[in-house]
Order: structure tokens, then C-alpha cells, then sequence
């Protein structure tokens, strides 16, 4: 019964960690999440707020006001993404 | 059309990729267009060491997808293949190999072009420049965003 | 610039001809475009049983060299290779090989289309089609003319 | 003391030659040896004074005004080329 949350790149340097679970009931959505997250990474999080972070909720890329809205549930996987670019 | 897309450590061979192809649509085929992107051993003023690349397994291959869903829409091609490296690599290493089959040089040479710049800003992956003075992270340039959006336009 | 001009009746070796360029520049460049040219099975409605290319010898090459004086004016490139073939050709057969090999992939993918757009219409070659209903010579298309005429434009 | 006349594709095919050798002294320029064709070749030289038939003179193309001035020596190769395309 958790959330699996992922750091890449420059993130999981930053942070210092490449994945952290949390129980699901104690993250029912992203500002909880994000709140829980300060609480447990210290000033590293700090890191996942800049604008260029991207959030990906199992896979998909959220746009900010998603982000807000939506709700966890045991499974789901929340990844932090900075700036991507392949080629 | 026929499509492939592949994200392997292991280094590709343009040759061998090519012939696959040219044997599985032999005679279909007037134009095949071929881009490899290569480390260089200079980034501006410093030399490079190395490069060394990740991706999101499963978002990667996703994100590669929806660049060839465009190109399907936008041109008349018999084959779009996208083959991309990760891990650390060197100078001269090859990175990236996009290939597009198609009738006519139009398609093929333009869906090439294409697929090579939607990878650089829309395709999942992050690249760590491993520099003589120190590491880096590479973000997109305002001129893969400006060419983006000149495809963008050219649909319109 | 590195710069080869091929006339050949044998077939080339993409793979070979890309390996080597690859050993020549390695670390000096990212980006390697390449154009492939292929006889197809059918034009419009007819089944094409074969192609026949002449060219001038001497002619022909200078033709070519100045199509490469041009790319090599308009970008930056380190090497720019084309190989073309003659004689009696198939259905699936390689016609023609152009690669540009440059820094960055805007030179790169401009420079190969740019060569095989004015191969299209200012390269001194020949060509006649086998088609099941007869033989019949090839001449440029109206569309090849507008793709140089819009490079021309663009110089401006 | 020849001019040697070449003719490609298309050309070949309708003149039935590929390469014809005339005297130097009896084509001095462009316009006479044209004549000279006329008179050699019969009906099928009529294909080479088609618009679409350019001439090269030592491997360099002629525009119309200079294909009737230029003078020819010995040596000289005229080619008569019908349309080309490459690629």
C-alpha cells in the first residue's frame, strides 16, 4: 500500500536518493505529497519546486493545475523530471 | 509503416540497421535517409570526456512514440526507426540513429529532420556532460525550441 | 572540408563508406547526415523492370564538384561524400550515396538535402527507365525545380 | 585536325552514332558545324537543334549567344546533352 516516487539526473543528484516510497494513505494527492517530501528530504526539496521540474504521474507529465488536483492511490508511481533532452 | 524504436546500451551499426531495412521493403522504397548523432571531444572551450545519458524506462519509449505518431501523420513513409543509446559514453561514440524510408526524398529527408528535432526537446532523456573542468547537465537550446516550433507553424 | 566525388558502376557500402568517415573525423563531429537514393518497382502505373544511367566522364564529376563549392560556401561542414552509380540497375538497387558529416545537425541535414535536391537537376546524368510498357527517358519534375529555386531564395 | 562531336542518351538513340569526328578546318565555328550535321546527319540532326538541347564545348556548357559566336580548333570536343537529372 505505497507511492513509489522517483528522482532523475540532476534531481536524484540533488536529493541524493533515486526513489522513495510512502505509504498511500498518508499521501492522498500531489500537495501532500510534495509537503511530505519537504518534511523527509530537509532543504534538498527545495530542488523539486523550481518552475523547470516536471511531474510525471505513472508516466504522464502533469501540467501544474493537475498537479493539484489529483489524487494518489496505492501504485502509483510519481516521478520529479528537470529539464529533458534526448538526440 | 513500419516502426522501431530501441533504447540500448550497446552501440548500433548504421550499415546493418539500413540493409534491414532496404531487404524488408526492397523496390517500395526511392529514398532512405539516415541521421547518426556523435559525442564530440569539445563543448565550447572545454574538452569532453565523456557523456553520460539516462532515461525513464517505459516514458522514454512513450515519449519516442508520440514523435512517430506525428511523422506518421505528416508524411508518406514505409519505415521510421529511432534507435538511442544511454549510459556513459565517449568522443566519438554514436548516440542517436534515426532512419526514414519512404518513396519519395521529400518525406524521407524531411521526417528525418523532424524526428532528429522533436528527440532533442521532447524525448525523455537527460544528458550529463562529463567535461575536463568539471560535470554538467545539458538542457535543450533556444534553437532546438525555435526549430520545434517552425514545424509547429509549417503544419498550420 | 573532406570532400569525395564516386562514379562507379559497383555498388556501394553505406555501412563501410559511414565507418570510415566515422575513423577520419571521430570527436570532431555530431552530427552525420546521409541521403540514399534506390530504384523502385513501379512508376505511376507501370512496373519498372530496370534503370540506365550514363553520364560524361569529366563532366559529370564537375558537375558534382560545383554542387560541393556551393555546400561547402553555405555551411560548415567537415566532410561532404557522393557516390553515384551507372550502368544497368534493379528494383531495390542503391542509386546514389550522399553524406554530410558536420559539427552541428542543422549544417548537417541542410548540406545532404541542399546536395541531393541540385543532383536532382544540375548533375550531368542520364536516365532511362525499363518499364514493363517500354523505355522511356527521365527528365527533371517541375517539383525539383521549385525545391532548387527555393534554396536559391533562401541564399537571398 | 578534328572536332570530335559526342552525343548522349536520348540523342544517341535518334542519331544513332555516338561520337562522329569531323575535320577541323571544315567547322571553324559552332553555327557551321551544325550545318555540317545537317547535311551529315539527315532528318534525325533535327533533334539537336530541339530548345531543350544544350551544347558543351570541352565539357562546358554553352549558353545560345556564345554557342554562335565561339570558334572551334583542333582538339575541340562538342557535346550535343538532352535533358539531365541525377540522383
Amino acid at each position: 500500500m505505497s507511492v513509489a516516487v522517483l528522482f532523475f539526473a540532476s534531481l536524484r543528484e540533488q536529493v541524493g536518493r533515486e526513489q522513495i516510497s510512502l505509504p498511500a494513505d498518508e499521501v492522498p494527492d500531489l500537495p501532500s505529497l510534495l509537503a511530505r517530501l519537504d518534511r523527509e528530504l530537509g532543504d534538498v526539496a527545495s530542488h523539486l519546486h523550481r518552475p523547470s521540474v516536471r511531474v510525471a504521474l505513472n508516466q504522464s507529465l502533469l501540467d501544474t493545475d493537475d498537479a493539484a488536483r489529483r489524487s494518489l492511490k496505492d501504485g502509483d508511481e510519481v516521478a520529479f523530471l528537470p529539464p529533458i533532452t534526448g538526440g | 509503416m513500419y516502426r522501431a524504436v530501441r533504447i540500448q546500451h550497446e552501440d548500433f551499426d548504421l550499415g546493418a540497421e539500413t540493409e534491414q531495412l532496404r531487404a524488408q521493403l526492397a523496390g517500395r522504397i526511392g529514398a532512405l535517409s539516415v541521421f547518426v548523432g556523435l559525442v564530440r571531444e569539445q563543448f565550447e572551450d572545454s574538452a569532453v570526456n565523456g557523456l553520460h545519458l539516462e532515461h525513464y524506462p517505459g516514458m522514454t519509449e512513450q515519449s519516442i512514440g508520440r514523435i512517430l505518431d506525428q511523422v506518421e501523420q505528416r508524411w508518406l513513409l514505409d519505415a521510421a526507426v529511432i534507435v538511442h543509446r544511454v549510459g556513459t559514453l565517449h568522443p566519438g561514440d554514436q548516440i542517436v540513429l534515426v532512419i526514414a524510408a519512404a518513396g519519395h526524398r521529400k518525406d524521407s529527408l524531411e521526417a528525418c529532420t523532424f524526428m532528429i528535432d522533436y528527440l532533442k526537446t521532447d524525448a525523455v532523456f537527460w544528458k550529463k556532460e562529463l567535461l575536463a573542468d568539471g560535470a554538467r547537465w545539458v538542457e535543450s537550446f533556444d534553437t532546438d525550441y525555435a526549430r520545434v516550433k517552425a514545424w509547429q507553424q509549417k503544419d498550420a
